[in-house]
Parts: C-alpha cells; structure tokens; sequence
C-alpha cells in the first residue's frame, strides 16, 4: 500500500546525516566521538522504522520507493555495517588524522544512497540512489587529506566513478528509448516479449550492466578496487568492501528476477556474465597471491567474492545470494576491525611483515582475525563455509556444476592466501617491533559481534535463513 | 538411547578446549592434566560404547537425530562395526598423545592443547557423522587444529608441510563437496525430497556414468587422504615436521579417515563405477605397496622412513579393501586398527629419542641398545608388530589382507607379498642402525633410558598390540554384520534397496550434467515397477 | 522533422568523443570535463528519445542528471584540488603511489 | 595334558623378559632350565601315552580357543600331537633341555645372561608350538617366532657389527622363504578351505587336490623350507649365523629350527608324493645342497663355519630322504643329526671356550691331551656323522641312501654318496687340525688353557652317549623286518609309501658301499694331515682356482649382494630422488608456482595508472557488447 511511511526510514537516515552535520559546526575536536553516538542513534531509528514496515510492502512515490521485505532485509543490513564502520572508526580517526566529523555524516549519506538503491525498482531512482553513494564515497575514500594515499584513491575512485556512471547514464537512455519505460518490470517484459528484441534495449541493458558491474567490482570492471581499498581509511574500505557490493547485487538481483525463462543456457547474457563471474573469481584470488598489503589482499578477495555471489545470481537462488551478504557482511567487517585494531597513533600495520608473531602476542585480536579468514576461506563451521555451501549447492541443482567445480577451484587457492596471513600471524618469528595501542572498547565490541556472528550464521542460521527466505519469496514472480 | 553418548564422546573434548582458553597460559602443567583428564574422560565414554555395542547388528547404533539447518541438513549420529572401532582407536590414542608431548612441547603449551583437543572433536565426529553434510563439516573443520599443529609447533620446513598437507587435503575435499552436492541435487531431483542422509543416497541408483564422475569426486579426496600414490607426497613432509602428537594422530587416525571414506562412502554410493575404476585403484594400491616399501628403504630420517612404511601399509589396506571380500575388508579394518597402534608407536618411539637426540637422523645413532636397553625392547616389539610378526597385531590384519586379496585376485597377492620381505627389509635395517652395532656418536652415550611417563604411555599400545595379536576374536566379531552388510551393498544392491525401500527402487532418470532446474519437478519420478 | 538516428548518432558520436578525450588527454581537469562532455552526449539521447517516446519522463530525468553532474563536479573538483595539494600537480600518470 | 608342553618354556620366557630384572642370576638358571626339562618330562609321558593310543584316534588335538576367524579365513589356536611332533617334541625338548644346562656355564660371564635365556626359552617354546600346531597358520607363528629367536639370538652380541648384520640378514633370508609359505597357506585355504592338517590330509586323500595344485602348493611350501632350513638358494644366511654364541648355533642352527624345514616336508607328505615332481625338486634340491654345501665345508678354517656348513649338507641329506618318499628316513636322520650335531657345536663351544674364544683351527692342535672329556665326545661325534658303522648318523644316513637307491635314483643315491666322502673327509680334517698335529696354539690362549666345567661337560657326555645309541631304533631291513621301530612308529603319519624291495644282498651291498665311502674318506684326511701334512699345500698349489673358489664360497654371497641388494637399494635411491622428489612433487610445487607467477602476471597489469583501468573498462564494455550484438 502507498503511505509515506514508506518513506521513513531513508528520512531518518538523510536527517541524522544533516543533524550531525551540524552538529559538528558546534562540537569541539575532542567530542567528536559523541557524533558517532548521534549517528548510531538515527541508525537504530532507521533500523526500527524498518523493523516495524516488515512485510507491510509500503510504496510511495507512484511505487518509485517500494519498502518490501527484500529491501528492508538488506536496510537491516546495511544499518549493521554503517553501525560496525562507525565504531571503528571512533578511535581511528583521531588516531589516524582524519578527525573529521564529515565522517558519519557522509556515511549515513551513503547509506542513504544503498537504502534508495535497494528499495526501489525504478531505473532513475537506482541511478539517483548510485549518485548519491558513489558521491559520498569518493568523499569518504580521500578523507584523510594529508595522507597521500587516501587522495589519490579518491581521486581514482572519482575519475573511474563517473567515468563508469556516463555510461550507466546512457545505457539508461537507450533502455528507456527501447522500452518507454524505466521501471524494471516493464523493461523486462519488454525485453522479453519483444519479438526481436531491438538492438538498443540489449546495447542499453548492457552498458547498465556495466555501470553496476563497476560498483560491484566484477572483472573486468574491477581495476579501481584495489587501490582504492588500500588508500581509502580502514573503516571506509570496510564500508566499500560490503555496502556497494550488495546494494549493487540487489540491483542485480531485481533486474535478472524474471529475466531469463526456463531455458538460461540459451540467453547470451547468461553466457556473459557467466563469463564474467568466472574471470572475477578467477582473477580476484590469483591476483592475491602475491600480495603483500593486508588491505590489498582482502580488497581482491573482495572481487573473488563477487565472483560466488555473480554465481548465486546465475544460479537464482536469491536466498543463497542474501545469505552470503550477511556471512559476508559479519567476515568481512570482522577482518578490517582487527586490522585496525593492529594499528597506533599515526602509523597502521597493514604489511604482512608486520603480522610476524602478532598472534600470539595479541591473542584476541589473532585469534579473531584467524577465524574470519578462515571463514572467508570458506571453513566450517563458520558462516563462511555455510553460504560458499549454499551457493554453489544453488549452483548444482541449477545444473551449473562447471561454476560450482570452479568455484571450488578458485575458493582453494584463495585458502592459499589467506592461510598465508595466518602462517605470519603465528609461524613466523616477530620481525620489526609492532607495538599497537590495545584500549578500544569499540572495536573489540565490532569484534566479538562479528565473531558472534560468524559462528552463528555458521552453525545456527536458523531464523537468519528463514527471515531471508520469507524477504524472497515475496518478491513478485512472473 | 537415552543419553546421547555420542554427541558427548564428540565435543566432551571441544568443552575441554572451551576451558583450556580462560586459564591463564602460565599454568602450563595444569593445562596438561586438564588435557589428560579431558581425553581419559573421552576414552571412559567411548569404551562404553564398547560395551553397549550389539555386534549382531549391522545398522548404526547409538543413533542420535535431529533437524538442523533443514532442507536434509541433519545431525544426525551413529557407529557401526566400522567406525566404532576408528572412534576407539582415536579415543585410545589420543590420552597416549598428550602425554607423549609432555617435555616435548614447552613453548604455547596452552594453545597446543587446545588445538589437540579440538583434533580430537573434530576427528571422532567424522567417523559419527552420518549426515554428508555433518561429516564434511568435521572432515574440513579437522584440518584446521593439524594446521596449526603442524605450522606452530613443527620443524624447520613446517610452513611449507603444513600448507602442503591443508592444500593438498581441501583440493580433493573440495571436489567432494562438488559430487556431494550433485548428490543432493540428484536426490532431490529422483524424490523431490531434500536429504543429505548417507542412508538416503545408499537407495539412490545412478546411471554409471554420472556415477564415474560423482566416484571420481569422492574417491579422488579420499584417495589424497590414505594417501595412496601418487598423492603421497604430502605425507612425508607433514610427518618430518609435524610435532611427535601430530605424527602419531596423522599416521594412526587422519589416515585411516581415507580409507573410512572409501568403506563407507565411495564404494556401496557407487558400486559400477567402483567396478570400472576397480583395476586402477588395485593398481595404485599395489604400486603404493612396493613403491612405499622401496622409498622406506633409502630413508635418512627414520621419521620419513615410517612414513613410507604407512604409503606402503596403506596400500596393503586399500588393496583389501578392493578386493571387496569379507577376508580383505575385515582385515583392512582390522589393519587400519593395528597400522595406527604400531605406526602410532614407531612415532612415539622416534620422539622419544628426538627428544634425546634432537635429531632424527639415522646416521646419528647406532648402539643405542646397549645404553638404553628397556627402551630397545619397546622399540623391537613395535617394529615387530609393524613387520607383521605373529603374535603381535600386525599379523592377523596383514594375512587377511593378503588372503582377502589372493581370493579375488592370486597375481595381485603375491605381488603384494612382497611387503612381508619389505617391511621386514626397511625396519630391520633402520633397526639395527639406530640400536645395534658398536655406539659411534658420543651423544648417544648420555641417553637415559625410557622413564616412568614414558613406559605409562607405550606399556597400553604394547598390551594392546599383544591383544590384537593373541585374540582378535574381541575385534573382529563386533564388525562382521556391518561388513557383511556393506559388502551386500556393493555386490547385489538391486535387492537390499528392493528390501530397504519396499519394493522401489529409485532411479535417477537423468542422463546429462547440465539440465534446466525448472524443468525436474516432472523428473523427480520414483517408478513403483522395478521387477526386472 | 528531423529523424531520431540523427540525434542518437550525434550523442554516441559525442560521447565516443568524450572517452577519446579522457584518454588522450593527461591532465585532471581536461579528463573530468570529458567525462562531463560523456554524460552530456548521454542526456542528448536522453532527450531525444524521451521526444520520441512521447513522455516527459525523458526529460525529467535529464535535469536530475544535470544535477546529479554538477554534485559530481563539486566533490570531484574538491578531490581533485586535494591532489594537487599533496602532488603538487594534476598529472593522472603522477597518481601512481598504489599499484600491483 | 600334552598341550602343557610348550607353556613351560612360554610361561618361563614371560617371567624372565618381565621380571627378569628382579630375579638373581642363580634363579634364572634354574627356571630356564627346569622350564625346558618339565616339558622335556611332559614330552616323555605323551609319548609313551601316544604308544598305547590306536593309531585310528590320531592326532590328539587339543582346541584351546578360535584365533582369526572372518569370512573362510579360519585358524584355531589348536595344539595336536601325534608321533611326528612328538618326536620333534622329544627332540627339542630334551637337546634343549641338555643345551639350556651347558649355556649355564658357558654364558655365565656374559652381561646379557637373562636376556639370552629369555630367548632361549622363547625359542623353545615357539620351537614347541611350531611342532605342536594342529594347522598351518598356528604352525606358521612357531614358525615365524623361531625366526624371530633366531634373528635375537644370532645379533645377540649386537655390538659387533657383524653379529648385528648376520641377525637381520637370517631373518631377511627367512622371510623370503616365509612369503612363500604364507602363499601356500593360501592355497591350501582356498582348495581346502581350512589350514587344519586332518582336513588337509583327508582333503588329499579325498581327491579334492589335482596334482598340478598339490605341485604348486608343495613347491611353494617347500620354498619357505629352504630358507629355514639353508637349502640352496636361501643358505647363504645359516654360515654368518655363526656369530651368535655356540649354544645357539647347537640348539638353533643344528638341532632344531634348522630342521623345521624337514619336518614341514614330511608334515605334508602327503601332499608331495601325491604331487611327485615336487617330491623330485626336493630330492634334487637336497642332493645339490648335500654335495655343494660339502664341498664349501673343505677349505673352510672356522670350526664353527664348518659345522655350519656340515649342517647344511646334512639338511641336505634328510631332504633327499624326503624327496625319494623316505619321509621316515629323513627325519631318523633329523633325529640323529640332533644329537651328534649338537654335540659337535658344544664340543666345539667348549674349544673355544678353552682357548677363550678362538675359531680358527689353524691356530689349535693337539689339543687332546688338554681337553680330556671334549676330545673324546667330539670324536665320537665325528665318527657318527661320518657314517661309521654302529654309531647313529651311519643308520639313518644309509637308511636315506638305500631308499634313494631302492627308488631307483641313481643320480641322487650317487651325489649322496660323494657328499659322504666329503663329510667323512672334512670332519676328521676338522678333528685332526684340531686335537692332533702340533700345537699353534697362541701363548696368552694357551696360559688358561682348561678343560670346560662339569655344568657343560656333563651334556656333552649325555649327547655322545646318544649320538651312539640313537641309531639302535632305525635298524635297517637286513636286520629283519620289524628292526625298524622309528618308522613304524611314525607310520600313522607317514604312510611308508611304495616299499621298493631290495634284496638282502643288494642291502648288505649297500651298506657296505657306504661304509667303505666313509671310511676312505677318514683315510685321506688322515693323509692330508696327519701322515703327510705338506698334501694340502701341494693340493692347492695344483688347483689354486678350484681352492679360491671354494675358500670364497662360490662368491654367493658377492653375488646375492651385486644381483639383488645393491640394485634394489640403490635403483630406490634413484627413484626417490629423481622420481618422488622431482617429479611427483615437482609437479605439485610446480602449480603452486604456476599460480604464483599468474598472480605475479595480474599484479603487473595493476599498473596504477587511471587510464590503464579505464582502458580495461572500455574494453570490458567492448566486450561485452560485442559478445551480445554481434
């Protein structure tokens, strides 16, 4: 039903945005960690708000913002991961020079832009809700001015950024001038029932594709990742590394839900992205290898990731896809939490040289930082190995055993790498003295969270499952 | 059944590392009697397991079920005649363990126990597990304590060994989970019901195709797993680096998780392409046979020596195991028992003059039996008991292995009797250098004899082994109506599954891989009709 | 009138245009602004085939494009003085601290 | 109660490796000889029970509980006696019994006094189950257990380098041997379908055997033979075996383990004359060894070495017997041997014992007037084993030859012959280099020099009184039909096969041939050296080839070593270096590497330049298009 309550949630999220906007004009540098606290606070508005609009299918706009389950599910999300970004950065920042209140304000902005991509199912509202994120995160990514590093990745991830979304931007215009339309359900059944369907609905969908195969970081479209990864603050390649993958899925996702018939293996986009999904998981864990940055090497295993969610979608099994999102959301911001935990005042500890001997010295933070990556290697019992499981057994009984046997392959040299974190962390002897500043309620809060996490959706996913299941059955089939 | 015993026997130990984590690390010793107490307790559990096992029955017992994740993700418990003796050897095994690394182990004590302790777990639980998803949890979950067992604690080249043994054992597993999954699909398409129930896919009848693929899968894991050549070469570096507990688990445990594999998974899910692939695998097994003995022969490291001597041991297992009969299948089983006891020993036997020597070397030694004279009778039973002496346990495995073998094929036996001379060749040989012959190296003569921590834990193995070799009657009858059940699966299964299924047999109609998930609602067929 | 080929033909000739331009020219500045000239050959078709289509929704979306572009500017141009503080130039081949 | 026999020595042997420790030295001896002597006494009652026991009710067996059992596979742990085991019971038992009281002294100043009656009793008993086992695979754990003795024993002083290497190199030998026994336990399971000599024997005689199988089982059976009892191939372990200590070599290497060969062959007679070409093989094997092993034993100056050789030879002759049906014969012969041969190894302990350990005869002489009790025991044992009329080795070994004769084996009965000759010879050349001629004694021997303690003289008295006697119950035929009680006893057993009967005349012929082989042979090494002591030098200075050869051994063991150790050893090497290391795991290493390299490749085009990542897009986007429209 239409109600502008629909329309709650993302308020509450652009409101704590501007709040703390303001907030900061009035905040001496010290305080800053209280814009955090206000922030959080409008998460666990917006998060209620979402809470309370389950399975009501609020509208607004003429159905351009559609809050049904799916979209809710994924707010919960990334309210999760905006909570987790922002508790790591509380110390960070002031550790790490970039003491900006702008921080939370942009983030809440981004998530804004997820919130908006997620729930709709509108071309334009898509683009809008892509704008308004990419635009907030090549602010985030360059947050820490005097740092080299961080500008440059902003500035690449800008330069690319817009780049990619002028052809977004076109691909939209020939869908639409194909189609009449720019809502979803429409182009496909255009697209669909179309006799021949017209060479510039296809070119259009195409470059769609693209601009959000960009975001998503699939290869060939990937380059950008890495180095923005490693420039961009810890806490924001967090962000990166989770928000925009799975907002840009769930675009997929609604785009490619009615998409092909019975028969898939007939559709050249099925053998494209196909392809695609091959080559990122492919590319993404042999590229890691010989890594020797920590940041770098979780930024391609990002990619890699992509590469077994491309696989979910290809399988259309959206609930395998969803689950991933949540182990992947708990592991991956558990890995970039005790990175930041190994770090001091204005240095952080991101060459495997410098993981030397830290597991034994730093327990917790080892011992933790070991089980997210054996869980993004895919071990059981973690939520690692639970999602790999559901998505390639997705991919099986979709008779797509080819991805499945690749996907393995793939998954086993990424077990190379990650061991290989592992094996510095307590096979080797400690190398140049690394002395990190322990005290961080917050960050050992994110930590024992994720952990909590990943062993719970690794061995007890029960409701985590059914929540996701019911949020996809609801979506409309035809 | 009321209390579930084996869920206890599984992660009774997991509780124990639990525990271990919120002492502080100083208190090294208590950690260690912890430990201790934490798998003596295990043993006492499993032996009860023992007692209330009914031979008679073929089916597992001590059964526990329940839903888990759904979708035929159960967990799902139980032993049989087979698993009920791997589940004992561990839990026996295990006690000997911790305490052979009492001085051996000095620095992160704490965390090596734990790890030990979560081995423990995660081992018993593949042998329980009778849900494929259940046991592939545990079957991966197992690598990562050897992992770090082998990585922290291990000799110089230990990153290298351990890294090899994980990649090496998750590239086959991997695969598995592949096949596994085409299973479940399969299924699911043949019933239109979810189940991981090994139970389940016993009924399920492919076409021998896929079944060539799916065997692939899972013999391929297990295959690395034994390991049986040319997948071996994991084996010796993990052993000459990995910690003497390490050794002793790998050899007299993980191993045998290949061959548990083979009984229970890749041989009755697959018996046509067990057939077509029979030939080959009898001949890696042989060629394991002669090939391990040969390369144990020409050793300099008495640890890399028993490792060879387990390629070969396990060859003679493998091959009995596919000479399909109840001689050879028993005896395998039997063998599997006395291979981890004697091997088990032999590593427990060479850390103990590591931990004198602190080398491993066989030309550093010689004499030794002149200086330690107690400790060179241990040591001679073990190797006896590994040569297959009668008497001792290694013989009653290895002759019926060998006749099991000599009844399904004559030329295979007496080829593989070659390891009756081989063993006896390599071991002797590396015998008398290490103990006979006049002391060359003066380290040697400051070797104390074996002392009283270090009789408690060999004395047991030694009983044992005698056990084993006097009255095998205790062994063997608890496992004969699960072996002669498997065998019934492999052989004529037609009829079991017209039994267990009443009257239907479910057959995958499906003849291609790649096929359209929409269309196989109307595949899942079951036909009522299958007299022919 | 004039036919529909005509704009789409001019748009994509634009925007091939604007990619040349991001790729041969070597400074910043001039990059941007081919990326600009790209979303504007995109908002030519936009128009025109909102024309053609008959509905306004074309044009609508034109101007939140246009807007769109304009915050892009801004945070691009902000990103871009922010290099050149630390660089000290606006080469793209100078930005090559990270890579491999 | 019979199947108390070889629990003494069992239950003694456990005692001792357990609480050996504790117990003092003087309680050692007693246990470990009155072990052996209660079952010696047991061994004695059997068989007088056994005599009064109709031969219908044989073999006694005595089921003491099921050992393996799975599937067809089917082996008790089950005693039997019958009067073929209790000969070999009484055999073992009472030598042992007698070589157990001589080792009391003889081993006295060795530090490893409770270790070696350890193993000696061990041996016993394992001796005992081998001879005792109602079937095959029980037979085959005395069997291997024996071995296992032996093997301790042999490397006993394992210090010595060469002791250390005799043992494994017994048992290595041994095992080949035992890899075909246990085929042939197969075999027989699979045609028979159990390893229980009663089934086996009605199995035979029941016609379920075909020839070509009971030949292939036979040889089969027989190969394990060989290597046990040092037939040609697998001899070449029993001369190194010498090192152990001489008790041993009397015990083991003469008396009994080496003869378990011969009792496994005459166990299944049966099975070899129904396959008859076995029995052939046998035969010829035996004559072969006979006369080969003799001729080794010429030039040899070891006393012990040549014993050992003698045994060799002497083994052959019992495998003649059984190779030409005179299954009997052959173990009379086994029983007499037990006794002279053992006599000779102790006479020759107490030798050395004299001369604190020397061997080499060319460094003794005239010693018969120092060795009171020895010299005249070891001459008696001599004169046995050289087949002189009246004492025990003449019956049996012309028992064997007039069979192989009466068969109508000229060739072997021939070989046979020679073999006496040169047994004859070599023994007095032992007994005249030895206790007569000049003395070489070294000066530091020959300070202490002594007769040995009574605790060792005492045996050799018992045995040589034996070694005379032990004849007197296998008379041959001229004596009159029933003169032969030893064959009659075994006849349950051994079925006495198709008599050949020869004439008195023939007989007497015979024998007399024989006895005039024997004694010419004496008669030349009393020329070599005693009448004219240059004749050896001229001899060898004649045919120094033929002397290298036969001091050397034939160079089998040179040999053995050049055609089968050193390939396989260093073939292994070979492979594990470039094979297991290069290539198995080359190949491993090498997709590592691979891996690597292809990431290294990908880091590379990571180059850090915008554009470069923007070309990537574009061609991506190109791609992509491409792929769909086109």
């Amino acid at each position: 039903m239409s109600s502008p309550a629909a329309f709650l949630p993302l308020l509450a999220v652009v409101a704590g945005a501007l709040v703390v906007l303001l907030l900061e004009v009035f905040l001496r540098k010290e305080k800053r960690d209280y814009l955090g606290f206000v922030s959080l606070a409008f998460l666990a508005a917006a998060a209620a708000l979402a809470v309370l609009s389950w399975d009501k299918g609020l509208k607004y706009f003429q159905g351009m913002l559609s809050l049904d389950n799916l979209a809710l599910c994924l707010t919960l999300f990334f309210c999760l991961a905006v909570a987790f970004v922002i508790l790591l950065s509380l110390k960070y920042i002031r550790q790490q020079e970039a003491n900006h209140g702008e921080i939370f304000a942009l983030l809440l902005l981004a998530l804004s832009g997820l919130m908006i991509m997620t729930s709709s199912s509108d071309l334009l509202v898509i683009f809008l809700g892509l704008e308004v994120l990419s635009v907030s995160s090549y602010a985030l990514a360059g947050l820490r001015r005097r740092d080299g590093k961080s500008g440059e990745a902003a500035l690449k991830y800008f330069l690319l950024g817009s780049f990619a979304s002028a052809f977004l931007i076109l691909g939209l215009a020939f869908v639409f001038g194909a189609s009449h339309s720019t809502f979803l359900p429409e182009i496909i059944v255009h697209m669909r029932t179309a006799a021949a369907p017209s060479v510039m609905g296809i070119a259009g969908l195409a470059l769609v594709l693209v601009g959000i195969a960009f975001k998503v970081a699939v290869v060939p479209f990937h380059m950008w990742t890495p180095d923005v990864y490693e420039g961009a603050p810890t806490p924001v390649t967090a962000f990166f590394s989770v928000g925009p993958k799975a907002a840009g899925f769930i675009v997929l996702l609604r785009l490619f839900l009615n998409f092909w018939g019975a028969d898939q293996s007939g559709s050249l986009f099925f053998w494209a992205l196909w392809t695609i999904s091959v080559l990122t998981m492919i590319v993404g864990n042999l590229a890691a290898l010989r890594q020797t940055n920590v940041k770098r090497i979780l930024a391609y295993s990002s990619i890699a990731h992509a590469g077994y969610l491309l696989v979910a979608i290809l399988a259309r099994d959206y609930s395998s896809l969803v689950f991933y999102f949540a182990a992947y959301l708990f592991m991956n911001s558990g890995a970039f939490a005790a990175l930041i935990g190994l770090s001091k005042t204005g240095t952080e500890y991101l060459e495997l040289d410098d993981f030397a001997g830290i597991g034994f010295r730093y327990p917790w933070i080892g011992g933790t930082m070991s089980i997210f990556l054996l869980s993004l290697a895919g071990f059981p019992p973690t939520a690692g190995f639970l999602a790999k499981f559901y998505v390639f057994s997705a991919a099986v009984r979709a008779g797509h055993i080819s991805l499945a046997v690749i996907g393995v392959l793939a998954s086993l040299v990424s077990v190379f790498y990650y061991l290989r974190v592992v094996v510095y962390m307590y096979m080797r002897e400690p190398g140049r003295e690394v002395d990190i500043e322990v005290e961080n309620p917050a960050l050992f809060l994110v930590l024992f969270l994720c952990l909590f996490g990943v062993l719970q959706l690794g061995i007890f996913p029960g409701n985590i499952l059914v929540v996701i299941r019911q949020a996809i059955s609801s979506l409309p089939v035809f | 059944m009321s209390f579930p015993i084996l869920s206890f026997v599984t992660f009774f130990p997991v509780a124990g590392a639990v525990l271990l984590i919120f002492i502080a690390k100083e208190r090294a010793n208590l950690h260690r009697y912890l430990a201790v107490a934490f798998t003596l307790i295990t043993l006492a559990a499993s032996l009860i397991l023992y007692f209330h096992f009914d031979g008679s029955v073929a089916d597992p017992q001590f059964v526990e079920k329940s839903g888990w994740l759904g979708y035929g993700i159960n967990y799902h418990l139980g032993v049989d005649g087979i698993s009920l003796w791997l589940v004992l050897l561990t839990t026996f095994l295990m006690p000997i363990a911790v305490l052979s690394s009492w001085t051996y182990i000095q620095k992160r004590v704490k965390e090596y126990l734990i790890f030990m302790l979560l081995l423990e777990a995660g081992i018993i639980g593949v042998f329980v597990s009778l849900n494929l998803f259940l046991f592939y949890v545990f079957w991966e979950a197992m690598l990562i304590p050897m992992y770090f067992l082998i990585g922290v604690w291990g000799g110089p080249r230990r990153v290298y060994a351990t890294l090899k043994f994980v990649l090496m054992t998750m590239f086959g597993s991997l695969l598995m989970l592949v096949a596994i999954l085409v299973l479940y699909s399969f299924y699911y398409r043949a019933t239109g019901v979810y189940s991981l129930e090994i139970f389940d896919f016993y009924k399920l009848v492919l076409n021998p195709q896929v079944q060539g693929w799916l065997f692939l899968g899972f013999a391929l894991a297990f295959a690395i797993k034994v390991p049986m050549f040319p997948f071996h070469t994991w084996l010796p570096d993990a052993h000459v680096e990995a910690p003497t507990a390490g050794s002793v688990i790998l050899a007299a445990v993980l191993l045998k998780m290949g061959t548990y594999g083979f009984l229970r998974f890749a041989m009755p899910l697959f018996p046509d392409a067990l057939e077509k692939f029979l030939p080959l695998l009898s001949l890696l097994a042989l060629i394991g046979i002669i090939y391990g003995g040969l390369m144990a022969l020409v050793q300099k490291d008495i640890k890399s020596l028993v490792a060879y001597s387990s390629v070969s041991h396990m060859g003679l297992i493998m091959l009995a195991v596919f000479s399909l009969n109840m001689e050879g299948v028993e005896g395998a089983i039997y063998q599997m028992l006395s291979h981890g006891l004697s091997t088990g020993a032999l590593f427990l036997i060479v850390g103990i003059l590591y931990e004198r020597a602190h080398t491993r070397l066989i030309k550093d030694f010689g004499g030794v039996s002149s200086q330690m004279p107690v400790f060179s009778v241990f040591f001679l039973i073990c190797m006896l008991s590994s040569v297959g002496l009668p008497g001792l346990n290694g013989f009653v495995g290895e002759i019926l292995c060998l006749f099991g073998i000599f009844k399904s094929s004559q030329l295979l036996a007496i080829l593989a009797a070659s390891t009756v001379i081989l063993a006896a060749a390599y071991l002797l040989w590396m015998y008398q250098r290490v103990m006979h012959g006049p002391i060359v190296n003066a380290k040697v003569r400051t070797f104390k004899d074996m002392n009283r921590r270090e009789l408690g834990y060999l004395v047991p193995i030694i009983i044992m082994m005698f056990w084993m070799g006097i009255y095998p009657q205790t062994f063997l009858r608890k496992m004969d109506a699960s072996v002669a059940r498997l065998l019934d699966r492999v052989h004529n299964r037609e009829r079991i599954f017209a039994t267990e299924t009443g009257g239907t047999v479910l057959r995958e109609r499906e003849r291609s891989l790649e096929t359209r998930p929409d269309l196989l609602a109307e595949k899942a067929l079951i036909d009522l009709e299958e007299k022919e | 009138m004039i036919p529909l080929g005509y704009f789409i033909g001019l748009s994509v000739l634009l925007f091939a245009l604007g990619v040349i331009a991001f790729f041969i020219k070597r400074d910043l500045m001039t990059m941007f602004m081919a990326v600009e000239v790209m979303l504007n050959a995109a908002n030519l078709a936009f128009v025109a085939l909102a024309k053609a289509a008959g509905s306004p929704a074309g044009q609508v979306i034109v101007f939140f494009v246009i807007t769109v572009a304009a915050a892009e500017a801004a945070v691009g141009l902000a990103i871009i003085l922010l290099v050149f503080r630390q660089k000290k130039s606006i080469k793209a081949e100078d930005m090559r601290l990270m890579k491999g | 109660m019979f199947w108390l026999i070889p629990l003494f020595p069992g239950a003694s042997a456990l005692i001792l490796a357990v609480f050996g420790k504790w117990l003092p030295k003087k309680a050692v001896s007693w246990q470990a000889c009155l072990s052996v002597f209660a079952s010696f006494v047991v061994s004695v009652i059997s068989f007088f029970g056994l005599l009064q026991i109709p031969a219908e009710s044989l073999p006694l067996v005595k089921t003491l509980f099921p050992w393996i059992q799975s599937g067809s596979f089917q082996a008790d742990l089950s005693l039997q006696l019958d009067p073929l085991s209790s000969i070999m019971t009484l055999v073992v038992s009472g030598v042992g019994f007698l070589i157990h009281v001589y080792s009391v002294g003889y081993m006295a100043h060795d530090k490893g006094y409770k270790r070696y009656f350890t193993y000696l009793n061990l041996f016993t008993f394992a001796m005992l189950i081998l001879v005792m086992g109602a079937n095959l695979v029980l037979m085959f754990v005395g069997w291997e257990g024996v071995g296992l003795c032996s093997y301790l024993l042999i490397g006993f002083w394992f210090e010595k380098h060469s002791a250390a290497n005799a043992g494994k190199k017994a048992f290595i030998v041994n095992r080949i041997g035992d890899a075909g026994f246990i085929l042939g336990i197969f075999f027989i399971l699979l045609v028979v379908g159990s390893g229980d000599f009663r089934a086996i024997n009605g199995a035979i005689q029941g016609g379920v055997v075909t020839q070509g199988m009971a030949t292939l089982i036979a040889l089969l059976l027989f190969v394990g033979a060989t290597g046990k009892s040092a037939q040609i191939p697998l001899y070449v372990w029993l001369p190194d075996a010498m090192e152990g200590p001489t008790p041993v070599s009397a015990l083991i290497h003469a008396a009994t383990m080496v003869t378990a060969g011969v009792y496994l062959v005459s166990r299944m007679n049966l099975l070899f004359t129904l396959s008859g070409v076995a029995g052939q093989v046998v035969g010829l094997i035996g004559a072969v060894t006979a006369i080969f092993a003799a001729t080794m034993a010429l030039t040899q100056n070891d006393i012990k070495r040549v014993l050992a050789y003698s045994t060799i030879s002497q083994i052959g002759y019992m495998f003649i017997g059984c190779g030409v049906g005179a299954y009997a014969a052959g173990m009379f012969h086994l029983y007499t041997h037990a006794f002279f041969k053992s006599l000779l190894f102790l006479a020759a302990g107490s030798v050395m014992h004299a001369l604190s350990g020397e061997l080499d005869m060319r460094k003794m002489g005239g010693l018969r007037k120092y060795l009171p009790l020895t010299y005249p025991t070891f001459l008696v044992g001599a004169i046995a084993i050289a087949g002189v009329p009246f004492l025990s080795g003449f019956f049996s070994k012309d028992a064997i030859l007039t069979r192989a004769f009466a068969q109508g084996q000229y060739f072997i009965w021939a070989l046979g012959l020679m073999g006496a000759v040169l047994t004859a010879f070599y023994m007095f050349r032992l007994v005249f280099l030895t206790f007569f001629g000049q003395e070489r004694i070294e000066q530091q021997a020959k300070e202490h020099l002594h007769e040995s303690p009574r605790v060792m003289t005492v045996p050799l008295v018992i045995l040589a009184f034996f070694a005379i006697v032990a004849g007197y119950v296998g008379l041959p035929v001229v004596f009159g039909e029933k003169a032969n009680l030893f064959g009659r006893f075994l006849e349950p057993v051994i079925h006495p096969g198709s008599e050949a009967h020869l004439g008195l005349s023939t007989e007497w012929m015979l024998i007399l041939i024989s006895v005039a082989v024997a004694l010419c042979g004496i008669y030349i090494a009393y020329v070599f050296y005693l009448k004219s002591p240059q004749t050896p030098h001229r001899v060898v200075a004649r045919f120094p080839f033929l002397y290298r050869v036969l001091h050397n051994k034939y160079y089998v063991d040179e040999a053995y070593n050049a055609v089968f150790v050193k390939p396989l050893v260093n073939g292994s090497r070979a492979v594990y270096d470039h094979f297991d290391l290069r290539v198995i795991d080359g190949a491993i290493d090498g997709t590592a590497a691979a891996a690597g390299f292809a990431g290294k490749a990908l880091s590379w085009l990571q180059s850090g330049l915008v554009k470069d990542y923007a070309l990537a897009f574009l061609l991506g986007v190109a791609l992509f298009l491409g792929f769909l429209l086109f």
